[in-house]
């Protein structure tokens, strides 16, 4: 706790001396609807969130979804209520907050989207999905060539449920294409992003195809799941690649600790999505001008590369803020949700 | 039955109005929710002010609309716990009519004839063909919620008609203040509160859930009667559907995901049981409010969702347990 | 000759209803076989037989609730197609059945009209009426019950009477009355007596459907006795007499319907009951029953006989007193304990508390003492069948097989499994409660030789009834019950039926 | 009331015949499917994938065992999958602390007989309906689940021998095939040849009868609904073991799986009728249905519409059976 402290405080130096040195006015309280409080993605966004807005002295709400459409409008109402001076919504689905967003106008409520672009929004904080995707997909790629010799059967534990998922599957395929062209997806499944239900699809599908070779999941849950399935089916992981997406929470390093196939994480910091989202809502509260989508930085991670970014104490981990911040995020991303359609 | 019933006294009419009310299951539930909101009107902040109770009606108004049909086909002897699948099933018809024709009145239109048609099929099979009816409604749920899974391959279908009527309903406030939604949900209450209790069919209604076979020897259809229970439960459902997609701005397939749950919840701790012939829309109502004003209190207090779901499970339990032990009471004399 | 009489019938005026030739089949049961019935306005027609000759499904078909295989009805002399209880309603024929068919939740005006509410504009229930209305007819008929009250709340007796008045709501052509005295206190029955010749006077045809020879030599102008789903007779009372009504009902002459073998009881007392009182109804009641003896309880509807039964054996709660068995205390007071000190209940309910419906035969026997048949929990099925298989040849039970569900079963036959479940265990004090509601006479004899033998072999037999026959026929000593409390307990030669009579009124 | 013998063939229920003729629809059903699915993909018959099947059969049809007993008692358990989950992350969590794989097991069958025991109380003490007291339990326990653990709990010692509880084998067969079986044999057992299954048949078809008979009904509903728990606590740690991890995101809609197996394989709501063989078929079909559809390339959606179509329908053809019989 105390490192963790003072890494917080070594960061928020840090970004302070980055800001621009304006005086800026402080709203004094930031309301943010999560999509799904439990899942460790939003509790570290919440993390990050909570660090920067106790740095910048603003009271900080969280409100949970808890994945249900309805009770986020219902969540969002109540704190437009209460006079929050700026909202930050992690939406549930894309096209379900667009009378969120109407109401907010209405009310003069800035919001801040944290993940998820949706139709007439001011602004979003998130991740380039695609490029996450991509990137590790190019890293896969060398590793294949090096080690599995040079074939690619990808099992893809999706989620067709949202588009950013999508993405990172649609940006794995293509990395690995630019390194081994010849890759291909052997089953596309829906995993759900649960573990149990990644652990079941992926049993059926990896008894019906025994030649693939890479696992992707496009969360921890899902990667874990897939690779779960295959030690239950009693094989062994020396010619198995096993790619994760998120590097959500300590099941990640536990497995690049313990598993020797899994080799790949594809790091999305939550922390700094959400520390990026307040920085976000700060702005939009002083009118300044904010791009429509704010990058949030992600990395390829191989083999030990967490410990970068990481520290580990076996029980929490802490992110090591100054790493994290000198990632440098692109403008823009390769390709987005409306390149989907 | 005819033990059971022999030696308690007859009520005596001649008490007061005002006994007689207090008497009422309704009026402990009433006292419950005035004991909730007092509670948190000192404890939550701004949880009194105008605007966070016309919140709250808005909100409320998905469960009370389809709890009223819950509440019909539990009076009836029945269950239906396909309505949270049809939640969402029938965003579908709405968004895809009103963004091929613009017209909200032909969107709603297809979605009230899609809920017809559920139904119909729920109210066939199990009045008709026999099936009980949490097998039936298991069943439907499952194939609605694949149904939608699959017809939008898991992607929200957005309301690109954004037609000034559809959007009143989720954001129009009559007079500024209170939501339309409430109104309809309200309006809807009222009218089958009133059919229930003043319109021979809702009589029947509590006729064939306290006693099938009576139902019938005087005379009624008992399975027309389900039947028609399961289309209106279905219909109300549709409505509380429009609603959503309302509130939403789009057809979205994981909309109502435990939706069944909650409104079951609401109707059981309303009063009204799952043996049939007992309980009544008001109690329904009043079960949906408290839930609903617990959840927001709750959140107002910034309690985290791990709470509301156990404070909410352990209210449940106790007020069904609390509401067995009086009615034992009541018969043990 | 009852041919002749028919003709002589129609004769007199337009039939108000008439049946011919109606025929009903059951799966492999033929229950109705070309029987006709005719009933004249403003006349009491008595149907009589036995259980199972037909009067239930007779009647059921008047009512709706079954469809007539084969024959003809008509009403007022036109060709009518009852297919349903609503159809029946609509032609005007009301039944009152001898299970209660009212809606409990509901008040008694709610019921009263049950049929059909009186609506006000716009097609609301007009209340105002209905509770109006009712009042009025209870006036009238000199029936005191509150119409607000919840019929649920009512005893049994005036249930049966709310149905009764509810037969008078509707301009019926038709009232069918099934054992409708079989909950009445004596005041009620003259009660129904007075509102029958009402409705008689009104022109209605009245159907009396009993087995209380005396009630329908009182109150019947004409009988038709069915028997094994045929017709037998159609006269005027006046031609009968008890004799020749037994002999058409049974077609054979029953010299001894309580063929009493035991000599004497014995001395030992099995059970005592000291001080006995429950929440619900019983207070401090005393009295003792000796190995070898029946103990008759008699009572009125409501008189707690079955309350008595249910707290004696530990099912029902008491709230004071003691009972031993072989002089060991009923403590816990549960039926698990009242098992295994040897008391046991015969219950007065078969379907809700005393057969398992959808198991079969075997099971339902030997529910009460699996454990003798099992070796560290398993059961040594084998030796289970067999020892039923011994109790269904002794008893004479007829079923296709030990795995018949029981509820295929008729009612004698299912009290005798029931029978069998207690002697299987091995009792010392069986209570029995009402042990031949719903049995047809011919088997109502052989579950009375049952009562007796179990007497005879040592066993203290508690019966509750509501039978004076029954109970002057088994008992050895007759206790009488009044609201609660124990009044009278007689000997069998003091007992004669004033006596019983005057201590059950109180 | 009707005094009619219907003289109709004596059905053997319960006790008679292994297959009932319920089952045998169901049989007809998984064969048929069989065929149909390794007609199309022949790799459904491989090795691999049966040995996959079953072992997803296995969790559902521990849980499902405990879940029969309960349902013939007339009563059922809808918190089943909210505890799946909590399980786990306790077990693990004690496994943590305790290095002991002994004490990891006894701390989730304690958990989860503890959630039964709650469960049987609610139901049989207070008399709360057991469909919305278990209702309220499945969210005490989603709720719960989240006080306890925010994060999955990681597997830290990785202990070969918690490993193998879900990922291991004996021979061919694997670990939770085994566990299964067992379960499945001892259950089986238990309702058909002991007075315990009998007593549990009785107390579904009439509780009153059962207590008249000096038998403690109570007793019987909470033992069913404690064992219904312990059967979860297992698969609460091979699901554990299988994840390599205590998973609270686990077990969403699992109690409406298992419900479904029970009721699919003719076990009546309405308790006192249903065999465990029905229940096994019921399980074999979900999940042959389930992996079919991965094997096939199908769209993954249709694992929910077809188990509805499925469900209704046999409970549609038991009906139609069974009035076919009458006649």
């Amino acid at each position: 706790m105390k490192q963790l402290k003072s890494v917080l405080f070594a960061s928020a130096a840090l970004t302070l001396a980055a800001l621009p040195a304006q005086a800026q006015n402080m709203p004094k309280r930031i309301g943010y609807v999560t999509n799904y409080a439990t899942h460790e993605w939003y509790q570290n966004v919440i993390k990050g969130m909570q660090a920067r807005a106790k740095e910048l002295g603003i009271q900080f709400e969280v409100q949970d979804a808890n994945l249900d459409i309805a009770k986020q409008v219902a969540a969002a109402e109540d704190f437009m209520a209460k006079g929050v001076d700026v909202l930050i919504v992690t939406p549930v689905n894309e096209e379900g907050v667009v009378p969120l967003l109407r109401q907010a106008k209405s009310n003069d409520t800035p919001v801040v989207l944290e993940g998820n672009p949706v139709k007439g929004m001011t602004t979003m904080v998130a991740i380039c999905d695609y490029d996450t995707g991509y990137f590790s997909g190019v890293e896969a790629g060398k590793y294949a060539k090096e080690k599995l010799g040079g074939t690619a059967k990808v099992m893809n534990v999706g989620l067709p449920l949202l588009s950013a998922t999508v993405l990172r599957s649609q940006g794995f395929m293509d990395g690995l294409k630019t390194i081994v062209p010849e890759a291909v997806m052997v089953h596309d499944l829906d995993g759900g992003g649960n573990p149990d239900r990644a652990l079941e699809v992926s049993a059926a599908a990896l008894a019906k195809n025994a030649d693939i070779n890479i696992i992707y999941g496009i969360n921890d849950s899902s990667s874990l799941g897939g690779l779960q399935a295959w030690k239950a089916a009693g094989k062994s992981q020396d010619a198995l690649l096993t790619v994760g997406t998120g590097g959500e929470g300590l099941a990640f390093i536990n497995a690049m600790e313990k598993e020797p196939s899994y080799r790949i994480e594809a790091a999305m910091f939550p922390e700094k999505e959400g520390y990026t989202a307040i920085d976000a809502a700060v702005k939009l509260f002083n009118g300044e001008e904010v791009p429509e989508h704010i990058v949030s930085p992600t990395a390829p991670m191989i083999g030990e590369d967490w410990k970068k970014f990481y520290d580990y104490d076996a029980s929490t981990r802490s992110i090591k803020w100054d790493a994290v911040n000198a990632l440098k995020a692109p403008e823009k991303c390769m390709k987005t949700a409306a390149d989907l359609k | 039955m005819s033990h059971t019933s022999m030696t308690a006294a007859p009520d005596k009419a001649e008490s007061s109005f005002f006994a007689r009310l207090l008497k009422r299951q309704e009026m402990a539930l009433f006292l419950c929710l005035v004991l909730v909101i007092a509670f948190f009107s000192f404890t939550a902040e701004n949880f009194l002010s105008v605007r966070n109770m016309t919140n709250v009606f808005g909100q409320a108004s998905l469960a009370l609309t389809a709890g009223i049909g819950c509440a019909i086909v539990f009076i009836s002897g029945e269950v239906d716990i396909s309505i949270g699948a049809l939640l969402a099933t029938i965003a579908l018809p709405l968004i895809l009519i009103m963004n091929g024709t613009e017209s909200l009145v032909l969107g709603i239109g297809g979605a009230l004839l899609f809920g017809l048609i559920i139904g119909i099929v729920n109210g066939y099979l199990t009045a008709y063909a026999g099936i009980n009816s949490l097998i039936v409604t298991l069943g439907m749920m499952f194939i609605l919620r694949g149904g939608v899974y699959l017809y939008t391959g898991q992607r929200a279908i957005p309301d690109d008609a954004a037609l000034d009527s559809f959007i009143a309903l989720s954001d129009g406030r009559l007079f500024g203040v209170i939501p339309y939604s409430a109104i309809i949900a309200f309006g809807l209450l009222l009218i089958f509160a009133y059919m229930m209790q003043h319109r021979p069919f809702g009589r029947q209604i509590y006729a064939v859930g306290g006693n099938p076979e009576v139902a019938r020897l005087a005379g009624y259809d008992v399975r027309r009667v389900k039947f028609t229970c399961f289309i209106i439960s279905s219909l109300l459902a549709t409505v509380a559907g429009i609603i959503l997609a309302a509130r939403v701005g789009s057809a979205q397939h994981t909309a109502g995901l435990n939706f069944e749950f909650q409104v079951v919840a609401a109707t059981v701790l309303g009063g009204v049981s799952l043996a049939g012939g007992i309980g009544s829309l008001t109690g329904m109502a009043l079960g949906v409010l408290i839930l609903q004003f617990l959840s927001n209190g709750l959140r107002g207090l910034g309690l985290p969702t791990e709470w509301q779901l156990v404070i909410t499970g352990i209210i449940i339990i106790a007020a069904v347990a609390f509401d067995e032990a009086k009615r034992r009471r009541a018969i043990g004399g | 000759m009852s041919a002749d009489l028919l003709h002589a019938a129609t004769d007199m005026a337009t039939p108000t209803l008439e049946m011919r030739g109606i025929d009903k089949r059951f799966p492999g049961v033929i229950a109705l076989e070309n029987v006709d019935l005719v009933l004249q306005p403003g006349k009491v027609h008595a149907l009589m037989g036995e259980n199972g000759a037909g009067k239930s499904t007779l009647i059921k078909i008047m009512a709706g609730v079954y469809e007539k295989d084969a024959g003809a009805i008509r009403i007022q002399g036109r060709e009518a197609d009852i297919k349903s209880p609503r159809d029946s309603l609509r032609q005007g024929i009301k039944v009152v059945f001898q299970e209660i068919a009212l809606i409990s939740e509901f008040t008694v005006a709610e019921n009263i009209f049950l049929e059909g509410y009186p609506t006000g504009r716009g097609g609301g229930i007009d209340w105002k009426k209905i509770r109006a209305d009712s009042a009025a007819l209870f006036k009238r008929i000199g029936f005191d019950v509150d119409p607000s009250a919840r019929t649920g709340s009512l005893p049994v007796s005036q249930q049966q009477m709310v149905e009764i008045a509810r037969a008078l709501a509707h301009e019926a052509k038709v009232v069918v009355m099934d054992e409708p005295t079989s909950s009445l206190t004596p005041n009620e029955v003259a009660l129904l007596f007075t509102v029958i010749r009402r409705l008689t006077t009104l022109g209605i045809a009245v159907v009396y459907v009993s087995h209380k020879l005396d009630e329908v030599f009182e109150i019947a102008d004409t009988v038709t006795v069915l028997r094994d789903g045929r017709h037998i007779s159609t006269r005027p009372i006046g031609e009968h007499t008890n004799e020749t009504l037994i002999q058409d009902m049974i077609g054979r002459r029953i010299d001894n319907l309580f063929p009493r073998q035991r000599t004497a009881a014995g001395t030992k007392v099995a059970l005592s009951v000291q001080g006995l009182s429950t929440a619900k109804k019983i207070r401090d009641v005393s009295f003792e029953a000796r190995a070898g003896e029946v103990l008759g309880f008699f009572g009125l509807m409501g008189a707690g006989r079955t309350e008595l039964a249910k707290a004696i054996v530990g099912y029902d709660p008491i709230t004071a007193g003691t009972i031993a068995i072989d002089g060991s205390v009923l403590a816990p007071h549960d039926t698990r304990t009242g098992v295994r000190l040897g008391i046991g209940l015969l219950t007065e309910d078969r379907k809700t508390e005393g057969l398992m419906a959808e198991l079969p035969v075997y099971q339902n026997t030997s529910l009460a003492s699996l454990g003798t048949f099992a070796r560290m929990g398993f059961i040594d099925t084998a030796r289970e069948r067999k020892a039923v298989q011994e109790y269904v040849d002794r008893f004479r039970i007829k079923t296709p097989g030990l795995f018949q569900q029981i509820k295929n079963l008729s009612g004698g036959n299912q009290q005798k499994v029931l029978i069998s479940r207690w002697l299987m265990r091995g009792l010392k004090v069986i209570v029995v409660d009402e042990p031949t509601r719903g049995i047809d006479v011919g088997a109502k004899s052989e579950i009375f030789a049952l009562i007796d033998r179990l007497a005879g072999e040592g066993l203290a037999v508690v019966m509750m009834t509501s039978e004076m026959p029954e109970l002057l026929g088994l008992a050895d000593r007759v206790a009488v019950m009044c609201e609660g409390r124990l009044t009278a307990i007689m000997s069998r030669e003091d007992a004669t039926q004033e006596k019983i009579l005057n201590a059950a009124i109180g | 009331m009707s005094e009619i013998v219907h003289p109709s063939p004596a059905r053997r229920l319960a006790g008679g015949r292994l297959l009932g003729s319920s089952q045998l629809v169901l049989a007809v059903i998984l064969a048929a499917l069989c065929i149909a699915i390794s007609l199309a993909a022949p790799q459904f018959y491989s090795e691999a994938n049966v040995i996959a099947i079953l072992r997803q059969c296995a969790l559902v049809l521990i849980v499902a065992s405990g879940m029969t007993m309960l349902i013939i008692t007339a009563e059922v358990d809808l918190s089943v999958g909210a505890s799946l989950a909590f399980v786990g992350c306790i077990g693990m969590a004690v496994l943590n602390a305790t290095h002991s794989l002994t004490l990891g097991i006894l701390a989730s069958l304690a958990f989860a007989g503890g959630v039964g025991l709650v469960n049987g109380l609610v139901v049989t003490r207070l008399k709360v309906n057991s469909l919305i007291g278990t209702i309220g339990m499945m969210m005490m326990l989603q709720g719960g689940v989240y006080l306890f653990t925010r994060e999955a709990v990681q597997n830290h010692h990785q202990l070969s021998s918690f490993t193998g509880l879900g990922a291991g084998y004996v021979g061919p067969i694997p670990m939770p095939v085994i566990f299964a079986a067992a379960i499945f044999i001892i259950a089986y057992v238990t309702l058909r040849f002991t007075t315990l299954g009998r007593y549990l048949y009785a107390v579904g078809a009439n509780e009153k009868a059962v207590r008249l008979s000096g038998l403690r009904s109570e007793r019987l509903k909470l033992l069913a609904f404690v064992v219904t728990g312990l059967c979860v606590g297992i698969a609460g740690m091979i699901l554990a073991s299988l994840m390599n991890a205590g998973q609270p995101t686990a077990g969403r809609g699992f109690e409406l799986t298992v419900i479904a197996a029970v009721i699919l394989g003719g076990t009546s709501l309405l308790g006192g009728r249903g065999s465990l063989f029905g229940t096994l078929l019921g399980v074999l079909v979900l999940k042959v249905i389930d992996n079919g559809i991965i094997i096939l390339g199908w769209n993954q959606d249709l694992q929910m519409v077809v188990p509805g179509v499925v469900i209704i329908l046999a409970s549609y053809l038991d009906i139609v059976r069974n009035k076919a019989n009458v006649r």
